[in-house]
């Protein structure tokens, strides 16, 4: 059982998510922030719950909206915000940007902008802990489009024959790009897709953080245990559109209210108010965040850029 | 009556409009093509016009997307593939080159895969390593398979519909940095031919060959060196496979001097084989040895002021003018 | 119900399969091939069920190892044994040979030496059907082994939620190369596979051409009622070696020679002879097939070559 | 004592006993590589030595099998991957350029990717279509891949091993012609810096420039123009990517006169970067324009007449120097 104290280091995660996003959303329209990214506003409590279910020493790749899941790997924002402002402060010294930002040193193994991409890599990324006997575990975020690519079909297979130690966690949060997964799968649950690979899969409610939570524990247990992955869908939505060139065409205003009613940090607030944690201090923490991120952006907005002939320098080791 | 002016995006959505409404074999099939409209909103407005038979949105799935086109092909259909960014054509790599490029030799040329494969490349959006790619010169090394990459609205709706009527896989390079650019194309149908390259701008003193967006940069680049006294002839190959070759030579032959200007890293890309021609057929044309000018060995990097400087810019085609003159 | 008459053609083509491969292999062995191949002896109620579920203008797409289907399709042998032998009189003029025999007019879309790559071809076929309303069904063979591409993952997805006519036959048997079935999935039937996909999952009896046939007719109907694709796995087994190559070394002499004693075409023989067709009948067939395959390689062997003028101007059309 | 000969299938495999021996963080993954040895029987026995976590069979899942060893590599193992054939590339093409090679600058070079993907190209074994590629041209032109083709058993052992040892991606391309080639390989331990060409036969009158079978065949070829007089010097660049420009422009210096051979489609190939490079880098030195002998423009066809045609042979390699010399 969760302690009330990690309870609120999960709720602070998720509020820091949050206002990281929104944050660069901001510089995004200033203008400070330049190229494109994917926000993961609504989808708080997926990256939270999971990466709380691992040991620091663990794993994760991550994908194009991958900020959240570098925040709960407990990646600094600093350097986060550094690299949205492509700054040689940043995780990727400017030169990943949104889309590739990795923190290697506190487990991420990086987000990737192709797809998928990233799968096959989490399956390594465990062979290689196998390999090493060093009892970790990797976790590895996509989302529902990727589950239609041929990178999650082979490295699904091999991480289940191989019975390698690796979560899959796939973001269902309806929608790739304007793509309904109702048009993009012919089942009502993508976890269903396990059982072609001889896996457990479990569809948990991704708006709800101690599911998520519950869910990957478990299947971390067993994949430390080396009874192999596990495939777990978190339903989830994002509240913003898909990056900063969707018109929103592709679905309803309703729809998307509904969602937004159903916020992974009001709900967990809620229940953490149950719970008897005082107002007080869930209102300090989204102080002690927003300063945070204020701190993050104040760090990079001072920091230098790389020359082209230190980026030069970083293509061979 | 001035001439119509409109984007190289419309420019390419006019030429699908066109084909589809002559051909119903054509159909387009992509990811976010329909109701989005394409990432970069290229196919706006097809979905409501030609429904979802026409317009087909897939899931991320780019090696099936290709497959899909190559098999409706063996049918008769006339595909027209889009792969959203350049950079995942390496996700259908198997399907274009082993397949599409090789079905109809295999099959002892009683098969037709009349495919086309759109897809934008370049750098200079920030999307950095993996949304910034400009693989066209790999498929130029691929027999069975043509390439294209149009410079200008005009071209690229001439040269697109004249793919899509190709009984051949035609790989179709659009550029991002092109999308909102504008220019004339009149409304009266018409086709440039496939394999047969262009003078953009006459001069007397050195030859620039390139394509695509490079065009455009290089013919900035002759106006500012023409306030130097400088005379800069751009050839647009258009077509990088067939090359027409003998636009560039007939140019080579009276400037005397070559500069290959390409976006891609410089090592290895299909410029090389533009300047390797040059000097194999007009060896003794030559005043000096010809240059090349392309992109920095690296991947794209997301700062945008390193990423600016992996592309050849205008000032660094002008400087290079300069030095091959000089 | 299948009369007498149909069963014995069935016959008369497992018997062609049978006798062109062992050709072939003797042909081989006398260095009159070239290159490798694939040989399908023991699969012959595969191709041969599953083709005789089709109606003529229906097509097929095929792999490696396709001999068989492309005589279960209906394919001259003469142009076959031809294309073996890289002359111009073959269904590709010599420049296909084994691995990429396609046979355009009669509904063979072609064989590929890429493994899995056909089935998005199927797929695009099917597509094509569908938009031609045409009432065609394509059926896709392919192996255990391709069941672990991405492209079938792709492929059979994009199938199932556009809902087209296309039955994706698997010829489980029991290895890709050396890879046994049992390492390359942590499932026990291949067909279990059809569950992600939200389209129906058969397993049947490869040996058993009968089974074979009603599964794929079932399915083929279901494809042209417009009710979308069936996952087929045949359960088979190949008599020889992988390829020209292989030592053997992967399986046991006992396992060979326990599925050699279930020869697909002995089990149909005794079936017709229980059903009361004289053997007089039986060894006719065998006499003919014989004599079709020697006429085959006559027609082979005094084909002419094409040169390499002809073979430049294939290229493009 | 005579030096020791093997096949440049057993230098490969003894390079990867003999890394594996020496680093546990080496280890092969691929399809049939353990108890089958290898399409091409080059990893036969080293299961039963290293056991089936060091050589580790896999599904047909290129894209797996290439994205395994990256992430592998992320943890610090050493991976060597085999794909089957070279054609099968095209089926992990994003792994390996958008992931292998982009990750380390990408993530500001605080990742290493220190991965080989070995991989048997080219024509000549009657196998058509899809097993017959050579597409080394393509990752030439990616930065932060390293490419080597060796062209004897001691070459293959000692760039192997240096490739193994390598903080980069490496693409390690094997010839299916060369396997059963044998040559001298010491005993003793031996490395092959990567980068560095060799010339591999001294000669005054023309300098070829080539790599992995044509460096056999150039050899040949140069020993029966010996007869006629015409005296061939041979450059092995060995490494395609980074290559050695010096040991080619020195040669060409001093022969003034260059012939690039190489195995694929003439057009868009490697030897295309070759040849401009020599023209730009000694274009006073040259007393002919550089030469290309590419393989034809067609994909590989099955009939054995056919095929022969399509690469460089011996022959026409020597009417080619005729050609140039004359
Ligand atoms: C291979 C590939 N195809 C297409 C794209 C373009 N693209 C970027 S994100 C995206 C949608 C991804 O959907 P999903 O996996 O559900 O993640 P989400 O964005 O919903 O979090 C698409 C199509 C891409 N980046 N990579
Ligand atoms: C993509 C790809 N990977 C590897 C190979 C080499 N190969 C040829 S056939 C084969 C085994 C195929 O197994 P399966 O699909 O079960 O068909 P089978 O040979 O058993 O009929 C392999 C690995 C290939 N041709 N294509
Ligand atoms: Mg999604
Ligand atoms: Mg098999």
């Amino acid at each position: 059982m969760l302690s009330v104290d990690e309870k609120l280091r999960m709720y602070f995660t998720m509020l820091c998510i949050r206002r990281f996003e929104e944050k660069a959303e901001e510089l995004y329209m200033a203008g400070k922030i330049w190229g494109t990214f994917h926000l993961y506003i609504g989808e708080e409590a997926v990256a939270t719950g999971a990466c709380f279910a691992l040991r620091p020493e663990d794993y994760i790749t991550s994908t194009h909206r991958g900020h959240g899941h570098c925040i709960a790997k407990g990646a600094d924002v600093r350097k986060m915000m550094a690299e949205l402002m492509g700054k040689a402060t940043g995780y990727c010294l400017g030169l990943g940007g949104s889309m590739h930002i990795a923190d290697l040193e506190g487990g991420n193994l990086g987000a990737t902008g192709i797809v998928g991409s990233a799968i096959p890599i989490a399956a390594g990324a465990a062979l290689a802990c196998k390999l090493q006997k060093n009892n970790r575990v990797v976790l590895c975020f996509f989302g529902d489009g990727a589950a239609n690519t041929g990178a999650f079909h082979e490295a699904v297979n091999l991480a289940a024959v191989f019975r390698l130690p690796v979560v899959f966690l796939c973001e269902n949060n309806l929608y790739a790009m304007s793509f309904p997964v109702k048009k993009a799968f012919a089942i009502p649950d993508i976890a269903e897709r396990a059982k072609g690979y001889g896996i457990p899969g479990v569809t948990v409610d991704g708006m709800d953080v101690l599911s998520v939570y519950e869910a990957t524990k478990e299947a971390v247990e067993r994949a430390r245990k080396g009874e192999g992955p596990t495939l777990i869908e978190a339903r989830t939505y994002r509240f913003r559109g898909h990056s900063k060139s969707d018109k929103g065409v592709y679905r309803t205003k309703e729809e998307v209210r509904m969602w937004m009613e159903r916020c992974p940090i009001k709900r967990f607030q809620e229940h953490l108010l149950g719970e008897g944690v005082p107002e007080e201090t869930l209102k300090d923490l989204e102080k002690k965040a927003e300063e945070l991120i204020e701190e993050a952006v104040r760090f990079a907005e001072e920091s230098p850029e790389l020359t082209i002939e230190e980026a030069r320098r970083l293509v061979y080791a | 009556m001035p001439e119509r002016e409109i984007t190289y995006a419309e420019a390419i959505r006019e030429a699908l409009r066109e084909e589809m409404r002559k051909d119903p074999s054509v159909f387009l099939i992509g990811e976010d093509i329909g109701v989005y409209g394409g990432a970069f909103g290229v196919t706006q407005g097809l979905l409501e016009e030609f429904g979802e038979e026409r317009v087909i949105d897939t899931p991320i799935s780019e090696a099936a997307i290709a497959g899909a086109a190559i098999g409706a092909a063996l049918l008769g259909m006339r595909p027209v593939a889009e792969i959203m960014f350049f950079d995942f054509m390496t996700l259908c790599a198997d399907q274009i080159v082993n397949q599409a490029a090789k079905i109809r030799f295999m099959f002892g040329g009683k098969a037709k895969v009349a495919i086309v494969v759109r897809s934008p490349a370049g750098s200079g959006t920030g999307a950095a390593g993996h949304h910034s790619g400009s693989l066209e010169s790999w498929f130029t090394h691929v027999p069975g398979l043509k390439v294209v990459a149009p410079a200008t609205p005009y071209d690229a709706k001439g040269l697109l519909k004249s793919a899509i009527r190709d009984d051949n896989p035609v790989i179709f390079v659009e550029h991002k940095l092109l999308y909102r650019v504008k220019g004339p194309v009149p409304e009266e149908e018409y086709v440039i031919p496939l394999g047969v390259g262009e003078v953009k701008r006459q001069g007397r003193d050195l030859t620039i060959v390139t394509y695509s967006l490079m065009v455009r940069r290089s013919l900035e680049a002759a106006e500012i060196l023409s306030r130097e006294g400088i005379d800069v002839e751009v050839v647009d190959v258009r077509t990088l496979r067939p090359l027409d070759e003998e636009v560039i030579l007939e140019s080579v032959r009276k400037t005397h001097r070559a500069l290959v200007v390409y976006e891609p890293p410089r090592f290895g890309a299909f410029g090389a084989e533009i300047a390797a021609l040059i000097t194999e057929k007009a060896f003794d044309d030559l005043d000096a040895p010809v240059m090349r000018l392309g992109g920095l060995e690296m991947p794209p990097p997301y700062n945008p002021h390193l990423e600016r400087r992996i592309a050849p810019q205008v000032e660094d085609i002008v400087a290079a003018c300069r030095e091959l003159v000089s």
